[in-house]
């Protein structure tokens, strides 16, 4: 392949390492150790669910009730934590209610063939009640010292959180593309009808997806209240949406069938490089807006062209 | 004619069918059908658009339930509930619609949900390996590493037959295999079916083409409306029986007599030295008022290009397009269906349908300014017209009203012809536009395309059925890479000149 | 050399945080100081990011911050507090307790804001004042987004207020949510449909617009006792001309002022605390129509 | 047609026409004159929006923007009142500025072939960045008493905000299911392919499609400023979510090609008795939040079930 041909496949990524090229060698501050590695534990949360919601995307799915999962989980995990003062137990149970509510999901949207957009948003309303409910309407915090070490802790320099999104990528990515499964989500996403055909067990292959996802999305919940010591219930979707924007702006077709998680890890790292460097720069917050959106307005063009060329 | 199979009296049934019915809403595509198909054998389908072929292949398949009756597996009743049952008994089967995934390779296609594994993941070169050493064995060869998607028609086709070859199945479905091959390819197939047969494999096969049928079955079910008419030994059969037993009346003439065209009747058409780069090259010729022109050629050689191009969906990179005189410049379909252009393309799901809408909203599609006003769209009209073209085009349908995903394959491309015939064109391009339509309804449109142009009308028809050819055209052109290879009229038109320029170079 | 602050805004687009802006903006200004805004549009990831990058940019000397979620921002204000940067705290509480307005850092040099629960008390204080004299004073109380714990501590406040009070009732609840009108006017549109009977609303100034437009609307202006939280424009235009009964004052331009004024200080060594901006103004900031003279509006609403 | 036949084919009218019934029987204050005119004023700015936005989903498209848009377009409208007192001018310019943005969507969108979804949510940020600017951050008001006409007049005792909804709506309606344009619509969101093959001009339908909702977002967000006699920039991204939600529960099918928008107003009115029968039997909402996720999943689930029985 020459470089051409490369750059139009690796469309997203040339764009986000030109990016960071450009920010590297015109903005002081930006290629510093501290600035890389602030900026790569800010983005674990988000690669850590978003590389699953590429999988529930490429399926032919979305999930909208992350942001609630996010939010529900680590307050169950700290209702845990207060009560038995054993972090790994509130982890697991974390984990294990993001299981559920993804499991939940899967019931709706492939047993009883709700859209998965109007279920999961249906299902946030439920899951956001379900964190006042176990929150007692306020703040949770750890009672024990070793729960801020879930995302706090350094190896080598970098954080737990950044080495969790690491291995959580990893894993989504090996799914995706080296096992069956991984094959599968493409064929449902493609075509459910052939998929379905070829003997595919479809519904199943969606249900996995969604319940991958909970359990992320509830890991991502956790780290981040470890992060930040405590956890109140909210009704915010800021969450879902920032993930929703690294995968679509990484080129990953909401039709389904298509995609990859090295293009949604590009664009999360696009998005944050913009916003770092609005901040570095100290862009006026109101030409801010302006300017990303027209950056994403562009970088998608340029990308979805270069991908257009490529067929 | 029919194949000698030495164990047929022996053989054991794989599958029996007992009693089966099967209905869609009102519709009662299965009524009380007893059919047994034998381990090893060919065993045809025949029988008119929506006699209810394909879904028995489906319900085999465990893409429909059985409303009623019983399916017996080797004697053993068996209740088949998802495709997955039957794919791990062994049953597989290319449907009629392609049912492939457009942006995945080849390789991914043909081993979709069959991939090899080494431990716990896919391993790319043991899967890759195992469909090069398929299409080895079967003799039919695709580029492992295209997507899909770009591919032609006939080579998706060959993708699917892949896909059931792939499998170690015991029994295939082939639901109109052949209606998007060309005819080489189409005797590959048969070959190849017949050597899946003889290591035992039991071959459901469903076509129109009776000759192939008569050619190729060990034995023939007969279907109509949902009703089992006679299974046969093919030996027994004959063309005329089998329409006979089809329609319930005798056959007739296929082709309709093709009135010759006058010498000096007017051109309407021409297209000189028309180029679409990689596509195809200097293609120059005319066509007069009240002319069938047949293209013929191998599959990929470039006529839907050059349809298309005429068409007015791709813009030539040479050459000039005069219709009725008129140098087409800037050329748009709209522009085209204004001038009294009409278009059948080849592939009525990518192309043609909008699968989910009724009848009535896709055949007036093109032409709704006939029927719209500032008051809006007079609906009326619309639908006394779309009847009275379904009616000329013998759709068979429960309403005009209706979704047309729930129409048969062959009815869906009628369809097509009905929505063509809408607009009164004094130009129809028709890309296959009889693939997969039973006889009776091949009959029908060939009637059309006979009164179009007796009424004056101008029609291009690309057909990789050299039968279909030869009956229809006044005039044939032969395309083969992409260029010209020969023009033949009157006595000049026969298999044999048609193939020898379909193969030159 | 000119002092760098950073000002972390939890929305930039937010009226009430825009007029403490150019407050701050004027007394940075009048001491030589420049101040670069960031905006995390209501987004707590966001702002997390951005005093991380403010802290890692090495340019700062000093972060005013006006928290999302408050409790969520200590561990990365305790690392900037670490790296010398001094802190103020603006309207939001930065930990855990929503009754005081003391920082709740060690070393976050002054904290501008009213308590919520705070405000919750002023709210109920002016409510038993509309109730002088009814034994039977029936309330609506209008929450902005009922169920998070800024208007939990709220409620709290004002509970704690009324309950010591037998006769005051609260007889129905709604949600007005913060932004502009639009809430207030559904919920009270709502609230009059069960037919209850009513004599006083409380709730966010953005809500009692609301409540006002549909007491027009209904030609019932007057006859139920509107008590505002805010203190904008319209509430003491309402205040002034009897349409609304009261209000708690809000400050956002003397907040914006106090915390720039903090921030002077606390660069010159000078930790100033908690600060609440209503116990500098005229009766604590309860206004009614006899004094409502003594205030001016600080924003629009 | 039969009664089940009919509730069938009208699965989602029939759940709100019930949950209507259910409510007047046993919810006092809900059948008032007065409760009925306040939930059809309430609706006002939503059927406005969602009219369009349901043909722009059964286009096959998205729009995010239109929150954006909804706060914009009275922030310019009343700039324009503001400086001259002219309210019909100012009118017509912050419907003018919705067409405009509509256009830049349209362009994006299907110019530079950016996928809707992104673009709208790219073109977000910018058209928020505008309404800070043009506000410089503070709320506006009008000058006129005449402004608070728009929507506030009373014609029979209904206010000009629902005659201008009901309008809308039938507007909406006749475009989509009586003209040219609508097929073209339907065929372009069915298949696109086969729609340019019938001479339709995609690119023209979509950019219309994203024009016409451009304007109504933006008459929505004048009658709702009009209604509280205010404007004020923001980020808010809740009114694309409520209109959605109406869209999709509706039953419009996000894949394009499929829906009416009848379907879309009788979900809207679903979701309003919900929220009007919460606040009138004063459900505490941290079980509204349950009960409504609830409440959404069955009637979505029994809506699409009588949709697939219908064949
Ligand atoms: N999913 C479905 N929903 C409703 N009706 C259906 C469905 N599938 C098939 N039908 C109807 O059942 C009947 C039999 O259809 P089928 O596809 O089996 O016909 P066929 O013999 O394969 O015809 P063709 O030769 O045209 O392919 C037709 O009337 C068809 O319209
Ligand atoms: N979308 C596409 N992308 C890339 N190549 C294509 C595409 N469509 C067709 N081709 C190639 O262009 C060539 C001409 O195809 P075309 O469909 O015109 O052939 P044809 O003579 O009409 O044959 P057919 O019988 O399949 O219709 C073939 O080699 C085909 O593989
Ligand atoms: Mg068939
Ligand atoms: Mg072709």
């Amino acid at each position: 392949m020459n470089i051409i041909e490369l750059s139009r496949k690796y469309g997203i990524a040339v764009i986000t390492i030109s990016l960071f090229l450009i920010l590297a060698l015109t903005t002081e501050g930006f290629f510093t150790e501290r600035n890389i590695r602030n900026l790569l534990d800010q983005q674990s949360t988000i690669l850590i669910a978003a590389s699953f919601m590429t999988i529930v995307i490429i399926s032919g799915n979305f999930d909208i009730s992350i942001s609630a999962i996010f939010v529900v989980a680590p307050l169950f995990a700290l209702n845990i934590e207060n009560a038995t003062g054993n972090v790994l137990l509130s982890v697991f149970g974390g984990v294990g209610l993001g299981i559920i509510l993804g499991a939940f999901n899967a019931i709706v949207v492939t047993y009883f063939k709700v859209n998965s957009f109007i279920a999961t948003l249906a299902t946030s309303f439920m899951f956001f009640g379900f964190g006042y409910l176990i929150s007692d309407r306020s703040l949770m915090r750890p009672v024990t010292d070793t729960y801020q070490q879930i995302a706090r802790t350094k190896f080598f320099d970098i954080t737990s959180a950044t080495w969790i999104a690491l291995i959580t990528v990893i894993i989504a990515s090996i799914l995706l593309t080296r096992t069956r499964f991984g094959r599968n989500v493409f064929a449902t996403g493609g075509n459910q009808e052939a998929a379905r055909l070829a003997g595919i067990n479809v519904p199943m292959v969606q249900a996995t997806t969604f319940i991958l996802l909970g359990a992320s999305a509830a890991l991502a919940g956790i780290v981040n209240s470890s992060r930040s010591i405590s956890a109140q219930p909210s009704d915010d979707f800021s969450f879902v949406f920032s993930v929703l924007t690294a995968v679509i702006v990484g080129g990953t077709s909401i039709m389904g069938g298509k995609g990859a998680i090295w293009r949604t890890v590009a664009a999360a790292f696009f998005l944050a490089f913009m916003n770092n460097g609005f901040n570095l720069l100290q862009v006026d917050p109101l030409w801010q807006r302006i300017i990303l959106g027209l950056v994403i307005v562009i970088a998608v063009a340029l990308d979805s062209w270069s991908q257009r060329k490529n067929v | 004619m029919g194949r000698l199979n030495i164990n047929q009296k022996t053989a054991e049934a794989l599958i029996s069918f007992k009693n089966v019915s099967k209905s869609f809403g009102a519709t009662k595509a299965l009524i009380n059908c007893n059919i047994d198909f034998k381990m090893g054998e060919i065993h045809s389908l025949v029988g008119e658009n929506g006699a209810g072929k394909s879904t028995l292949g489906k319900i085999i398949l465990g893409a429909y339930k059985l409303d009623s009756g019983q399916m017996l597996i080797e004697g053993k009743e068996s209740q088949i509930n998802s495709p997955v049952q039957s794919v791990n008994l062994g049953l597989v089967g290319i449907s009629q619609e392609l049912s492939l995934l457009p942006s995945r390779t080849v390789v991914d296609n043909i081993a979709m949900g069959r991939e090899l594994t080494s431990g716990f993941f896919v391993s790319s070169k043991k899967t890759k390996e195992k469909v090069l050493s398929v299409m080895n064995r079967f003799n039919l060869f695709l580029n492992p590493d295209s997507i899909v998607g770009s591919l032609s028609v006939a080579e998706q086709q060959k993708v699917e037959i892949l896909r059931a070859l792939n499998s170690n199945a015991r029994l295939i479905v082939f639901d109109e295999p052949t209606a998007r091959l060309a005819s080489n390819e189409t005797e590959q197939l048969h070959f190849l079916v017949n050597s899946l047969a003889k290591t035992g494999t039991t071959i459901i096969y469903i076509s129109h083409f009776l000759e192939e049928v008569l050619s190729i079955s060990d034995r023939i079910s007969l279907l109509r409306n949902g009703q089992l008419i006679r299974t046969n030994i093919a030996k027994k059969e004959t063309k005329k029986s089998l329409i006979e037993g089809m329609t319930g009346k005798e056959e007739g003439n296929l082709f309709p007599k093709i009135k010759p065209v006058s010498k000096n009747s007017e051109t309407i058409l021409q297209v000189s030295n028309l180029t679409r780069k990689n596509e195809f090259e200097k293609i120059s010729f005319e066509i007069k008022r009240g002319e069938i022109v047949g293209l013929s050629g191998l599959v990929g050689s470039g006529r839907s290009e050059l349809a298309l191009t005429i068409f007015g969906d791709k813009k030539p990179d040479k050459g000039k397009i005069n219709f009725y005189g008129k140098e087409i410049k800037n050329n748009s379909i709209n522009k085209s269906i204004d001038m009294g252009i009409a278009m059948v393309p080849e592939s009525r799901r990518t192309q043609g349908l909008i699968l989910a809408r009724s009848l009535i909203e896709n055949i007036s599609l093109p032409y709704l300014k006939k029927f719209s006003s500032i008051y809006g769209v007079n609906k009326k009209k619309e639908k006394v017209d779309v009847i009275e073209a379904c009616n000329k085009t013998t759709v068979k349908h429960n309403g005009v009203d209706f979704e047309v995903q729930y129409l048969s394959g062959g009815n869906q491309q009628k369809i097509l012809f009905a929505k063509a015939a809408m607009g009164k064109p004094r130009l129809l391009i028709a890309d296959e536009p009889t693939r997969g339509v039973d006889i009776g309804a091949k009959k029908s449109i060939y009637e059309l395309i006979a009164k179009l142009s007796d009424v004056g009308e101008s029609v291009l028809l690309i057909s990789s059925e050299i039968e279909e050819i030869i009956g229809m055209s006044n005039r044939v052109l032969v395309m083969s890479r992409g260029k010209l290879s020969a023009e033949l009229e009157g006595s000049a038109i026969n298999k044999k000149t048609i193939m020898e320029a379909t193969f030159k170079n | 050399l000119a002092k760098e602050v950073a000002y972390l805004s939890a929305s930039s687009a937010n009226t009430w945080l825009a007029a403490s802006v150019r407050e701050m903006e004027a007394v940075a200004n009048a001491n030589g100081i420049n101040i670069t805004e960031f905006d995390a549009q209501f987004d707590p990831a966001k702002q997390t990011a951005q005093l991380q990058d403010a802290i890692a940019s090495g340019k700062y000397d000093g972060i005013v911050v006006c928290a999302i979620y408050g409790v969520g921002l200590i561990p990365d204000i305790e690392s900037a507090i670490a790296a010398g940067i001094e802190i103020v705290v603006l309207n939001q509480v930065v930990g855990p307790d929503l009754t005081t307005s003391d920082p709740q850092v060690d070393g976050i040099a002054a904290s501008v804001l009213a308590a919520p629960y705070r405000s919750g008390t002023r709210h109920g204080n002016l409510t038993v004042k509309a109730c002088e004299g009814d034994d039977n004073c029936e309330v609506v109380f209008i929450y902005g987004i009922k169920g998070i714990p800024l208007d939990d501590a709220i409620r709290q406040g004002f509970d704690d207020v009324i309950s010591n009070h037998s006769n005051i009732k609260v007889v129905a609840e709604g949600e007005g949510k913060y932004l502009g009108p639009d809430g207030g006017i559904a919920a009270t549109q709502d609230i009059l449909s069960t037919g209850k009977s009513f004599d006083v609303m409380v709730g966010a100034d953005q809500s009692m617009q609301g409540a006002a437009i549909v007491l027009a609307d209904e030609g019932m202006t007057g006859k139920v006792k509107l008590i505002g939280l805010g203190g904008s424009a319209p509430a003491i235009k309402g205040i002034a001309d009897g349409s609304w009964f009261a209000g708690v004052f809000g400050a956002p331009g003397t907040e914006g002022r106090l915390a720039m004024e903090s921030m002077v200080d606390a660069l010159n060594g000078t930790d100033r605390g908690g600060i609440d901006p209503l116990s500098s103004i005229p009766d604590e900031g309860l206004m009614t129509t006899d004094n409502i003279s003594k205030f001016t509006a600080e924003w629009d609403g």
